[in-house]
């Protein structure tokens, strides 16, 4: 076990996989950086730093530079896959699936099926997300719940550096298109990492914290205001089943339908706006499905229906918050 | 460029099996048992033959909605594709494409595609994986006069020139984008492959309607881009003899049109001319091409109709490899 | 009142409307048609014939064929409802909001709010959506799922001629962005239209019919999949509360869970796959609100987490089908 | 061009405020009170001033993530913009934009952008409302060399062609997008300009370091525009003091660049140079100048120092005009 951060674990995990695996390709907007300018090629690396050194290792021709074209970005990548690579193409933010969705929902994740299951498209697209840096509207959403909602797509959202190690080895060597989630605010996140060969199989909710008086599901940046929520709510005895989701699709069913079968309440925790969301996935199939166990109606606790405001105490206001998280608890919980 | 018996012959096989295969099609649709948007690619024959018969199968082409052509003459199975167009089990794609998203990865077709500029940038993927492989392999996609006003089409071209990669744009010019004109929908200070130039790209243009124009100029353009030079373009003027798609009343041709194109831009009549004209093949040859043709293009429908239809249960298989 | 279809009442509506309001322009690929070619202008109208002799009556300044780029036709209504006039863009085909997202969401959706509440963007897109003319996995998707999602925009879906006339005209003289929804498969529907002035206000279901014994919520085409459902089950005596949204945002929350209050009972049909969807969102917020009064776990009828096949049978297969609508019904009425 | 004493002595403020006001920024930024991305504008001010200053209140611009110049060049009030950074209720947007996305419609400041190549279309759709109004306006976009590259941006110059409205492409090429160069990202067989003419449009060139170039060549393309020969296209060479965004180390710059640009590619040398070379103005004059911009930017500071913080519960208002 290394202890290293989340952003190192992601670069180092791009590091062994492009030497074990010669057709893996990196493509995006400075991932290599100075290139045309005076400081050369890896001058400097693309703002999040999570590619330094893979162009020197694996040159031009595997780790490329691209123009502000995401939509070229992402179909650049689908037509490598679609030709034996394994592309790995980055958003520098998320919210530019904005200009890229075609190739993203339209293309990609439907390949395989519009062509008879006769290919694969295993490309994977790394995109940074999330509020918490005051970035404001346009460069801090979390647009897992649009891509989750699309079938052909796998979505990842690594909360830990060995999540961040396994689940990206996953993605690699998996044939799938894979949209794995980087939150600005956790790159600096340190943990253990397990050495070697780690895969994390994708659809296995890592569970937190076990507690059973509720259940409360969550993925991202929520995963760790839950705990700070389970830790206020702990002073008084309540306990937590925490469950992180670590993949959004698929989905871990079971996980969170054996923890609600028991607590019989549930909290699902969610960075985003709160209509077609994530949080009302969730909370709608386990109503289907554990209906008779269920004690108190599921509570979401979302953002508010509205983008993303710049001001630090407004984005703060947005964001769901521990504190509103651990109302929540005590909200299902003081149900009758 | 000196095409031998053989390769002439088969160059006229599949210019014919496209011209046959669309206007059956056409007939058929009136049948009322193929649904969907069905766009026939008749009258442009010469532009997919022209430039695919120089391709292997390593070279990866994209295409568009109007992709059978492209499919046959990349090799895809004409009955396989008949099936699918009859939305048949045995199809292609097993029923789930359609007309507008055949491909077959066997032979280097990556797909038809529903949206226009679609492609562009994946045949840029594909020249970045061919230029990795580094067997002078290419990275081709066709356009029509109406997607190269989209941005992914631009965006791709962009890229290509940056990363020198070996991608081929071919600008169908029909003049047409559905109901619409070249002249107003393309902003041009010229043409169409003008503005490839203007990424520094450089750029070839042919009549599209003839054989041996479009295949010499692309011979050109393939041996600079094999060469490793970077990408390049190549414009096509061509025409469409059906609608949009079928049912399209086509209000917007000039009067006379239709005929006139069918009369004097067949790339059929003129291969025909040339080469009997030319003594290198008699019309006994193309017209033995001409009967196989037909045969073929009747049993792929006999099949078609034949076939069964996709079992229901399936419907929701094949999505992902693997969904644990 | 006039007997019309849908399309001839949004035809209408368009002309009547623009004669009233000379701010109100038109933008598409084919809005005019024939533009460039022999025939010249309005030789044929786009392929919906949904705007034939606007051209005519309102010039070439305000009625607007473009290029095949949606960004830009997108953009440029939303930089023109900046510049005080009142664009209708029109998108051949919803699933082409994967080519112009970043002008729906990131754009015209947030400017209002990004702005401080300083301006408005009064644009109108017109988006054809739907399956069931096997226009398979690129032309048949109904994305008002991720649209309702985005704070900013108004989903609106009229099912009926007069609400196509309503809520246009209600599009078209309100103030925000609105998503304005038409099924490629209801343009024939024909019905009563009210004459002159007709406003249908957004976020008031409308009541297709009261039955008591289960809620059904639906939208669009499978409204009309629901009365089907509905006539099955009244041979056995069942009555449907069958609800037509016509729009998702805002949605008629009220409507909703006043029927699911009476009835206990709730099926929600929605044509797209399961995952994030408009389903679930309802679902999941009357689980919410109205925990108490389900007798039975809230129903999803939707499409399965797929693409959108071509042949006929599969799109059949996939598409939410009046039985499996009824089965649903049967469902929530045996639970106990 | 004769611009009068007045003119020149606002052009000249205008400028210098936009300095100071990013000069000042980037000492704040260090304080860690101003949160986000904030992309500074020093460098580049005879672009925003020699273009805006032809532009009336109608005049519509449309803006980029590197905004604060034009949005000063256009009118928005400085101390607003200083609270909006300092995401104050006072902002000119109450605290929800920040730096990336002020707008004043009010003074046609249609918006910064934080999507690069967000605004070009917004551009064209003032113009097809300015053509509408018959009054002779314009729309005006803000591109850098790295958004001349986006899909819209080409999507947008085309549309503009086809449409013949009174659209102006600004190109600002201050040769990074972000850590890369222009060299690398731009495909093109000679400038950025050369691709907007490859579209059909009339393009100018200009030294945007020096305003009175950039003036001049904007004034020919104003009058070519507001004439009624639709869209119209500029690219000026310029650079930017700083870094990408404050926080950016630069180290792909070369050895002495900055202080290079900074000796001879100053705007305001530059400017005060040839005005006082030539008697039009004199060293008192433009100290003057000096002084009182020195003395706005810093009450700006204070006052947004001193403003409050917007209230939490108004953070999901104004999301609709209405909502029922
Ligand atoms: C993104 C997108 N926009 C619009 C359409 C609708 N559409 C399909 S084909 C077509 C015209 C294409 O014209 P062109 O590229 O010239 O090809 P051609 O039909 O002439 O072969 C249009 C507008 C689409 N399928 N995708
Ligand atoms: C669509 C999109 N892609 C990428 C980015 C990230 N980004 C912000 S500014 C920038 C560089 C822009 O370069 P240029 O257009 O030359 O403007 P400059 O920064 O030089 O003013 C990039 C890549 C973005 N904001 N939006
Ligand atoms: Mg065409
Ligand atoms: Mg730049």
């Amino acid at each position: 076990m290394a202890i290293m951060n989340i952003r190192e674990a992601i670069v180092s995990t791009l590091h062994a996989e492009m030497e074990r695996d010669s057709d893996i390709i990196l493509l995006g907007e400075d991932v290599v950086g100075g290139n045309g300018t005076a400081g050369g090629p890896e001058a400097i690396g693309g703002i999040w730093g999570t590619s330094p050194g893979l162009w020197k290792k694996f040159g031009p021709e595997r780790v490329i530079d691209t123009p502000i074209s995401e939509s070229a970005i992402i179909g650049a990548a689908a037509g490598a896959a679609l030709s034996g690579k394994r592309p790995v193409a980055e958003l520098m933010f998320a919210d530019f699936v904005g200009v890229s969705l075609d190739q993203i929902w339209n293309q990609m994740a439907k390949f395989r099926y519009m062509f008879g299951g006769k290919t694969k498209c295993p490309a994977v697209v790394r995109l940074v997300y999330g509020a918490g840096m005051q970035t404001a509207a346009q460069h801090s959403q979390s647009v897992y719940a649009m891509l989750t909602a699309m079938p052909g797509l796998k979505v990842v959202l690594p909360t830990t550096p060995a999540d961040a190690k396994g689940l990206l080895t996953e993605a690699l060597r998996g044939d799938d298109p894979v949209m794995f989630f980087e939150h600005k605010t956790l790159y600096g996140v340190k943990g253990e990492v397990p050495e070697g060969d780690h895969r994390q199989r994708f659809g296995e909710a890592r569970v937190v914290r076990e507690g059973g008086d509720v259940t409360v599901v969550a993925c991202g940046r929520m995963v760790n205001f839950s705990e700070k929520a389970a830790d206020a709510v702990a002073k008084d005895g309540i306990g937590i089943d925490l469950l992180d989701l670590r993949t959004t699709s698929p989905l871990d069913e079971d996980a969170i339908l054996e923890s609600v079968e028991q607590t019989g309440r549930l909290v699902v925790v969610d960075e985003s706006p709160p209509r077609c969301s994530l949080a009302a996935d969730i909370a709608a199939m386990v109503t289907e499905r554990a209906f008779t166990s269920l004690k108190a109606p599921p509570a979401m606790v979302t953002a508010p229906h509205s983008p993303i405001p710049f001001a630090r105490n407004l984005e703060r206001a947005w964001v769901p918050s521990p504190q509103k998280i651990e109302e929540a608890v005590r909200r299902v919980l003081a149900f009758r | 460029m000196q095409l031998n018996r053989d390769e002439l012959l088969g160059a006229y096989r599949r210019m014919k099996t496209i011209r046959e295969f669309e206007e059956r099609l056409h007939e058929e649709i009136k049948t009322g048992e193929i649904g969907g948007f069905t766009h026939l690619y008749a009258g442009q024959e010469a532009v997919a033959v022209g430039i695919c018969d120089q391709l292997t199968v390593d070279d990866k082409i994209v295409s568009t909605h109007r992709g059978h052509g492209h499919c046959i003459a990349k090799g895809c199975d004409v009955k396989g594709m008949m099936k699918e167009i009859y939305g048949r089990a045995g199809g292609l794609c097993k029923g789930r494409a359609g007309s507008m998203h055949i491909a077959d990865l066997e032979v280097g077709m990556l797909g038809a595609n529903g949206i226009v500029g679609g492609g562009a940038p994946q045949a840029v993927g594909a020249a970045i994986a061919a230029r990795i492989d580094g067997k002078g392999r290419v990275g081709v996609t066709f356009s029509g006069d109406g997607a190269c006003n989209q941005g992914t089409t631009f965006e791709a071209m962009n890229l290509a020139v940056v990363t020198k990669v070996p991608a081929i744009f071919v600008f169908e010019n029909n003049h047409y984008s559905e109901h619409t004109g070249d002249a107003y929908a393309v902003g041009t200070s010229k043409d169409i492959a003008s503005r490839a130039e203007g990424f520094g790209m450089k750029a070839w243009r042919a009549n599209g309607c003839d054989f041996f124009e479009t295949y010499a100029a692309f011979t050109e353009l393939l041996e600079y881009v094999r060469a490793g030079n970077g990408p390049a373009a190549i414009e096509l003027d061509t025409e469409r003899y059906y609608g949009h798609f079928e049912g399209d009343p086509q209000r917007y041709r000039g009067k006379g049109e239709l005929d006139r194109i069918r009369a004097e831009r067949d790339c059929l009549k003129a291969f025909r001319a040339r080469v009997t004209g030319a003594a290198l093949l008699t019309d006994a040859d193309l017209d033995a091409v001409d009967a196989e043709v037909l045969a073929l293009i009747e049993e792929a429908v006999a099949e078609a109709r034949a076939d069964e239809q996709p079992d229901p249960a399936t419907v929701a298989d094949d999505v992902y490899v693997e969904y644990y």
